[in-house]
């Protein structure tokens, strides 16, 4: 399944850039990480839990990134790969996301390519365009998130307490609850 | 066939269902129906480590009329709901929408809080019950010592879906009853429920609710719900200020609100797009009929 | 994990000790022995498992076999004594039945329908019936049956 | 009067009715344990490692089988090829295929078993499948047809040099220039989809195995015990002699319950290695993931024409997508062999290209080909007329095999043995009043409905007989004994999978004997009583095994009339048998029938259990010692019509019946969505003799549910990694009582054959090839756009809806309607 997904950032390129590569930075934006671990360059042994509330599947495996672009006056790119197997089946992507300016910001455009296979690909097809869709809404949104992180220099304990707090408190009021069954 | 392992629980009263629930929110699924749940964990997709059944609690259960409302009980099948006579008087759009569902066993099964809650897009309720306003009345453990304090809380429909088969329920949190105002007499309000499946008994592509009144102006108002064209279902204001709408209105603003369609194997985007278009209109000539109907008995 | 079930099969007070895991059509077929009740499709969309519950129609591929505490069900061995239901003496006889999988569970539906609505038009018959899937029949011979059950069922009552 | 032709409803009836079937997932064993799969969710993958340590733990369960352990056990066999025989249809062009019931070490569709387990209760051999963890290594996946037959396709089998595995080429005449020639030429592409039978009852094993006699005991949901037992032998390496199948009640087969499954073999693995009950029952997920896929083939075809609709040359350029090469991926062959069915081509190329991709192999389905070609030529004729502005049925009937023109050789070698196909479309055309429907049309017109009549017309072969098969053959055999108190047993080797032939049998049986039919029990399904058979495919279980009882009976019929000549001291010439009696033709009726003929002399009749009870009690008497004793008689019973010797150009004929059927649907179309609706169909059927109307009637009615189905609803879909989508019923569309016409009507011609004593055809496919041609035609009819062609397999709702908008002009349509 190809989807493809932009959007406009309120950085520079080069910061961007250099934070959707940093692994404690991708470990935060992927969505349903649980588990990111550096095996190797820009190779991580990953723990995924993805899916809507009444139907997650966990899944083991490896997340990569190849193809660096980066250097001269055309956009910058990179291609984030990621695959594993669970209970449910498996899942592998693959997203080659181009890095071009956009006035003072910064615009991300992911292309990418999903697929899923076994017991989730045979029962679960109604949703698997959607779980996509969501994917990428809560990456960018993390994503989001980050920046604003960095540009409010994160990192003391009280800024730390504070963004815990809060996300202690947004957890309370949007927490999905597992669906129930009618 | 059932692999995974669980515990089953079948409270009678509602404060143990809600404190079990909250115990391991994570690896509890509360049932009611089973009819999406159970053949879940048939097909290996849920995993839950715990079942607590609501069915046997009686708040959860039955229908009332309120004042201005009916109060549906989480565990009211589809049966109940098709055929209960006041819900026939008070809310027809909602009846219309349960003999609609699924085949006879499925509606003696099913329960309108398991579907609301697990709140597939598609699901015939989602878009009537946004049409109508309705209320879900939620239902979770309070926090602290007290061992059976519960608390409730008011969702307007509107608020209540979060996106795919997602809801604002909190973790441990149930659907405890849906509140739904009193429709109009038939006399100044129509409504309408129309469903577009493969077969009868499938789960549909779009379904879509439809109501309408004539407005002490002459003026019509109105609103039409579609689900299963997005995420969640979305309710459209159908555009004011005049006597009737004309050919192709009512598409035009539904297809102006549906921004970015689902797609799966038996329908795609810009298909299910047209698709909740043409039912969503149909379902407000039908609506405009029966209001037609209504006024002319009077 | 295990857990007591008792239930009212066909009159019969049961009690059995349940994996949790278990759904009532295996409880009925593996426990009790009550084979006409099948398994088709586990999804809750074809109907073979159809028995009633309570007084109505349920799929008991989709009913937790512990779920059913309490409960007072009526398989396809309850249906009738010694002569045959209208209903199965008429599907015998029209033809409405091949290689007889569905049957069980059409003839359940059909009861539900009959009693609730004692003289069904053909489209009330097919409504009735579409949450029992039948392979062999096409369905005709079956509508045929239900139809002629009803008018035998009126008169039998007159 | 006798019983053949009269309307007699199934004798299994009201037992199946009441619920007391036995199916096989029914039969209960003492201490029976449960098998479950470990299945991989590759398409294409090699098999890097296995790990069942975090299964064995589980309390529960008894045994786990790996790859190696089943590779060492048993020997690797597939429906099309038993172990026992050497005979390797997949060992094509030194093309090689070897597999067992589990993978080894590379997978070639998703759903392939790779583990199995083994537990005290079903749950927890779910439980324990899903806890062994294997590691797979992905391969390039072939996904479609078009993939395979690309240039440097990666290939769905290793080591294969290209995805072909079989070519099937015929050719009369020259087609080429004819079309050269030709005052019109019509192309296109048409297209049948990937789909399945679905019997209601899942596919289910269980097997007991005793040391004691050494001796395995499977009961099955099969087709084809015999052959069943063949498979097992040799895949276990075991003498036949002591494998016993027995196939209980069977809900439904329609071709998938051929024998040769890897979940089958791996239970008899599992019985004899733990010497305990095996059972499994298939889930309806790895039904549709495993069980056989059937049907997906497109058609490229030119036809060159006259301008009064003859056809005068074609060319038809097929592709079958058969997955992996094991199955019955000869159903597309099948295809290429009865193209171009009921017409008359006097120049014709058949080319079918049998292409293997990573999906599940095939398994036998109604029609077995057959419907996908008649499917073709349905939608040929429909866009001749189109294009030649002639009226459907008409073009039709101008290119009919003409019914004095049999038999009737075909490009294939096909020799059709009867038919009167104008007389078909005639007795159609006089039920459906075309001028009637074309006003309710116009008049539905003006409320903005659109409703459309649509023909078909379908060519059936039946009994299906293939050289140098081990299954595929067109005799079978049949025992019929009496016993000393006059009652009948047929123990036969056909079966019935639901379909009634026991009845009929029993009919053919009870006339021939003279009994009453409640007189005669037929056996079938059982390889330890019934003699060495076929089983059921083709529609060869009443047409084969009902000529093989009828021989059988004749025999014990002529011993009977010979004593009874003896106690009546009559000319057997002058006897007959009814009404359980042997008498003297001119005897007067009853009840002076058994009266002495003269005072002191001999009766009239004597009832043949009397008869009977004389040849058992009294065998050295003077009215039985002259006949061999006993009432017992095994006659086996070879089709006409089936040519094996090649004649030029190495054709064969193989399909000794040619059933038929012309049908018409009336269905409504909802322009704005694409939705369409069967209001009303109509068939003319012909299956020669007709030996209960009752039956062939409601095979019938069932067949054209399928063809509705398969025309409207049914698709097995599948994604660029070859995963299948539709693997519940939930996502796989079946009609249900709903979606079938209110009104359905099936009228019957006799066109007799002479390749069977009763002169009967096989009935049991037939009914799905016209339907789906129908529908296809009916939407267009009741859409009336200019150039619209619906070509391609299910008319979804979106599929109608999309076409309806590609067409120029169907934009102003959709607005008025």
């Amino acid at each position: 399944m190809k989807l493809k997904f932009s959007r406009v950032f309120d950085a520079p390129r080069v910061a961007l850039w250099s934070a959707m590569l940093d692994p404690a930075v991708l470990a935060r934006v992927i969505p349903g990480v649980e588990r990111f671990e550096t095996v190797g360059e820009d190779t991580y042994d990953a723990t995924l839990k993805v899916g809507v509330p009444a139907v997650k599947g966990e899944y083991q495996g490896q997340v990569s990134i190849r193809d660096k672009v980066r250097g001269g006056d055309g956009p910058y790119s990179y291609v984030l790969e990621g695959g594993g197997q669970g209970q449910q089946g498996w899942a592998k992507g693959e997203a080659r996301i181009e890095f071009s300016d956009a006035g003072p910001g910064t615009r991300l455009d992911v292309d990418a390519d999903v697929q899923v296979g076994g017991r989730i690909a045979g029962v679960g097809q109604r949703m698997i365009e959607g779980v996509a869709k969501i994917m990428a809404e809560e990456f960018f949104a993390a994503f989001d998130r980050e920046l604003k992180r960095k540009r409010t220099g994160a990192g003391g304990s009280v800024a730390f307490f504070l963004r815990a707090a809060l996300r202690f408190l947004r957890g309370l009021f949007t927490r999905r609850s597992p669906g129930r069954s009618s | 066939m059932i692999a995974e392992r669980f515990d089953y629980q079948s409270p009678t009263r509602l404060a143990d269902a809600l404190r079990l629930l909250a115990a391991d929110p994570d690896g509890t699924r509360p049932l009611s129906g089973g009819m999406t749940l159970v053949p879940m964990m048939t097909l290996g997709l849920a995993a839950p480590e715990h079942i607590v059944d609501l069915k046997r609690i009686p708040e959860l259960g039955g229908i009332h009329e309120e004042p201005d409302a009916v109060r549906i009980g989480a565990t009211a099948t589809h049966h109940d709901i098709a055929t209960d006579p006041r819900v026939r008087l008070h809310a027809p759009l909602l009846a219309d929408a349960a003999a609609l569902v699924g085949d006879v066993q499925v509606r003696n099964r099913g329960t309108i809080g398991g579907s609301i809650a697990h709140a597939d897009p598609a699901a015939n309720y989602l878009p009537a019950l946004l049409a109508l306003d309705a209320v879900i009345e939620a239902r979770a453990k309070r926090g602290g010592l007290l061992r059976n304090a519960t608390r409730s809380r008011r969702i307007p429909i509107g608020e209540f879906f979060a996106g795919l088969m997602a809801t604002c329920l909190a973790a441990g949190e149930i659907v405890a009853a849906v509140h739904v105002p009193k429709q109009l007499a038939a006399t100044h309000q129509g409504a309408a429920f129309r469903k577009f499946a493969r077969v009868k008994g499938n789960f549909p592509i779009v379904c879509a609710a439809a109501l309408v009144e004539r407005q002490s102006s002459g003026e019509r108002a109105g609103c039409v719900a579609i689900g299963g064209a997005l995420p969640i279902p979305v309710r459209i204001a159908l555009p004011g200020g005049q006597a009737a709408w004309a050919a192709g209105e009512v598409e035009t603003a539904i297809r102006q609100a549906i921004d970015d369609p689902m797609s799966d194997a038996n329908a795609s985007a810009d298909y299910r797009l047209e698709m909740a278009a043409v039912h969503g209109a149909r379902a407000v000539e039908a609506a405009c009929r029966a209001l037609d109907d209504g006024e002319r008995s009077a | 994990m295990r857990q007591p079930v008792r239930i009212t099969v066909n009159g019969r007070e049961l009690e059995a000790d349940a994996d949790t895991r278990k759904l009532l059509v295996n409880l009925l077929r593996d426990d009790l022995e009550l084979t006409g009740t099948h398994f088709g499709c586990g999804t809750g969309t074809c109907g073979a498992c159809t028995v009633m519950l309570n007084g109505r129609c349920v799929k008991s591929c989709c009913v937790l076999a512990v779920d059913a505490d309490g409960a007072e069900l009526l398989t396809i061995e309850g249906v009738a004594n010694d002569a045959p239901h209208p209903v199965q003496q008429a599907l015998a006889e029209c033809h409405g039945v091949q290689c007889g999988f569905c049957t069980p569970g059409m003839v359940l539906s059909a009861i539900e329908l009959l009693q609730d609505n004692p003289a069904p038009s053909d489209a009330e018959i097919r409504e009735a019936l579409a949450g029992n899937l039948c392979r062999c029949t096409g369905y005709v011979n079956i509508v045929a049956a239900v139809q002629l059950a009803a008018t035998r069922m009126a008169q039998g009552d007159a | 009067m006798g019983y053949i032709g009269q309307r007699i409803p199934g004798r299994n009836n009201l037992r199946l009715a009441r619920g007391a079937g036995q199916f096989t997932a029914d039969v209960q064993m003492p201490n029976p344990c449960f098998m479950a799969l470990v299945r991989s969710p590759y398409a294409h993958a090699e098999i890097e490692h296995v790990d069942v340590s975090a299964a064995q733990g589980l309390p529960g369960v008894i045994d786990i089988a790996t790859a190696a352990e089943v590779a060492q056990a048993t020997r690797p066999f597939s429906f099309a090829r038993p172990p026992e025989v050497e005979v390797n249809l997949a060992d094509m062009d030194g093309k090689r295929l070897r597999e067992y019931a589990l993978a080894e070490r590379w997978v070639g569709y998703s759903g392939r078993p790779v583990a199995a387990v083994v537990a005290e209760d079903p749950n927890t051999a779910a439980e324990a499948a899903e806890r062994v963890a294997v590691q797979y290594r992905e391969l390039p996946v072939v996904a479609s047809a078009e993939d395979a037959l690309k240039p440097g396709s990666p290939g769905a089998i290793p080591g294969w040099n290209d995805n072909l595995v079989f070519h099937t080429r015929y050719a009369k005449g020259d087609a080429a220039s004819a079309i050269a020639k030709a005052p019109g030429v019509i192309t296109g592409r048409v297209q049948v989809q990937r789909h399945v039978p679905v019997p209601l009852e899942p596919r289910a094993f269980v097997a007991d195995y005793s040391t004691r006699t050494g001796r395995l005991t499977m009961y099955a949901s099969t087709q084809m015990p015999h052959t069943d037992r063949s498979i097992l032998a040799g895949a276990l390496g075991m003498a036949s002699e002591d494998v016993q199948v027995i196939q209980p009640d069977v809900g439904g087969g329609f071709g998938c319950k051929v024998p040769g499954s890897d979940e089958e073999v791996l239970v008899a693995f599992f019985a004899r290695r733990l010497e305990r009950p095996v059972r499994w029952t298939e889930e309806r997920s790895e039904y549709f993931l495993a069980c056989g896929h059937a049907r997906e083939t497109w058609f490229d075809f030119e036809a060159g024409y006259r301008e009064d609709g003859k056809l005068l040359a074609l060319r038809i350029d097929a592709v079958a997508d058969i997955g992996l090469p094991f199955g019955a991926w000869v159903q597309s062959s099948v295809t290429a062999y009865c193209l171009p069915c009921g017409y008359a081509v006097d120049h014709c190329e058949v080319s079918m290209r049998s292409v293997v991709t990573n999906k599940c192999k095939w398994g036998g389905y109604r029609g077995f080909g057959k419907e996908a070609a008649s499917f073709c030529m349905e939608r040929i004729m429909d866009r001749i007329a189109d294009a030649a502005g002639l009226d459907r049925v008409e073009v039709r009937l101008c290119n009919f095999i003409p019914a004095d023109a049999f038999p009737y050789g075909q490009v294939s070698g096909a020799l059709l043995d009867s038919g009167n196909y104008q007389g078909a479309m005639a007795k159609l055309l006089a039920l459906v009043d075309q001028e009637a429907f074309r006003q309710e049309q116009a008049a539905a017109r003006t409320n903005g409905r659109c409703l459309g009549l649509g023909i078909g017309f379908e060519l059936t072969p039946e009994g299906c007989s293939m050289p140098n098969s081990d299954f595929l053959q067109g005799w079978d055999g049949a025992t019929v004994r009496m016993d000393p108190g006059g009652r009948v047993t047929v123990l036969t080797g056909v079966t019935s999978p639901g379909s009634g032939n026991e009845t009929g049998i029993a009919m053919i049986v009870a006339d021939e004997l003279g009994v009453p039919l409640d007189t005669v029990t037929v056996v079938q399904g059982d390889t330890d009583r019934c003699p060495y058979g076929l089983g059921n495919f083709s529609s060869r279980s009443l047409m084969i095994g009902g000529s093989a009882a009828l021989a059988a009976a004749r025999e014990l019929r002529e011993k009977l009339l010979s004593v009874g000549a003896k106690m009546l001291d009559a000319d057997p010439e002058d006897l007959e048998l009814a009404n359980g009696e042997i008498r003297v033709a001119a005897a007067p009726a009853p009840p002076a029938a058994d009266a002495p003929r003269n005072p002191g002399g001999p009766a009239w009749s004597v009832p043949i259990r009397r008869v009977a009870r004389k040849i058992y009690s009294h065998a050295f008497g003077a009215e039985t010692a002259h006949v061999e004793p006993g009432l017992e008689s095994t006659r086996y019973f070879r089709i006409g019509n089936v040519h094996h010797q090649p004649e030029t150009e190495g054709r064969l004929s193989f399909y000794p019946t040619w059933p038929f059927m012309a049908v018409a649907v009336v269905v409504e179309v909802d322009v704005e969505t694409g939705f369409v609706e069967v209001l009303r169909c109509a068939a003319v059927h012909d299956c020669g003799t007709v030996v209960n109307p009752t039956l062939v009637e409601a095979n019938t009615h069932g067949g054209i549910a399928q063809g509705l189905g398969a025309a409207l609803y049914e698709e097995l879909l599948h994604d660029d990694a070859a995963q299948l989508l539709t693997t519940t019923l939930m996502d796989y569309t079946l009609p249900t009582a709903v979606e079938m016409p209110a009104e359905l009507s099936v009228a019957h011609q006799e066109t007799p054959t002479a390749a069977t004593p009763l002169g009967a055809k096989g009935a049991g496919e037939s009914g799905v090839a016209g339907p789906m041609a129908a529908v296809a035609s009916a939407v267009e009819d009741a859409l009336g756009v200019e150039g619209l062609a619906l070509m391609t397999l299910p008319l979804k709702p979106e599929r109608v809806w999309r076409s309806i908008r590609e067409v120029a002009g169907a934009v102003q349509m959709g607005e008025t309607a």
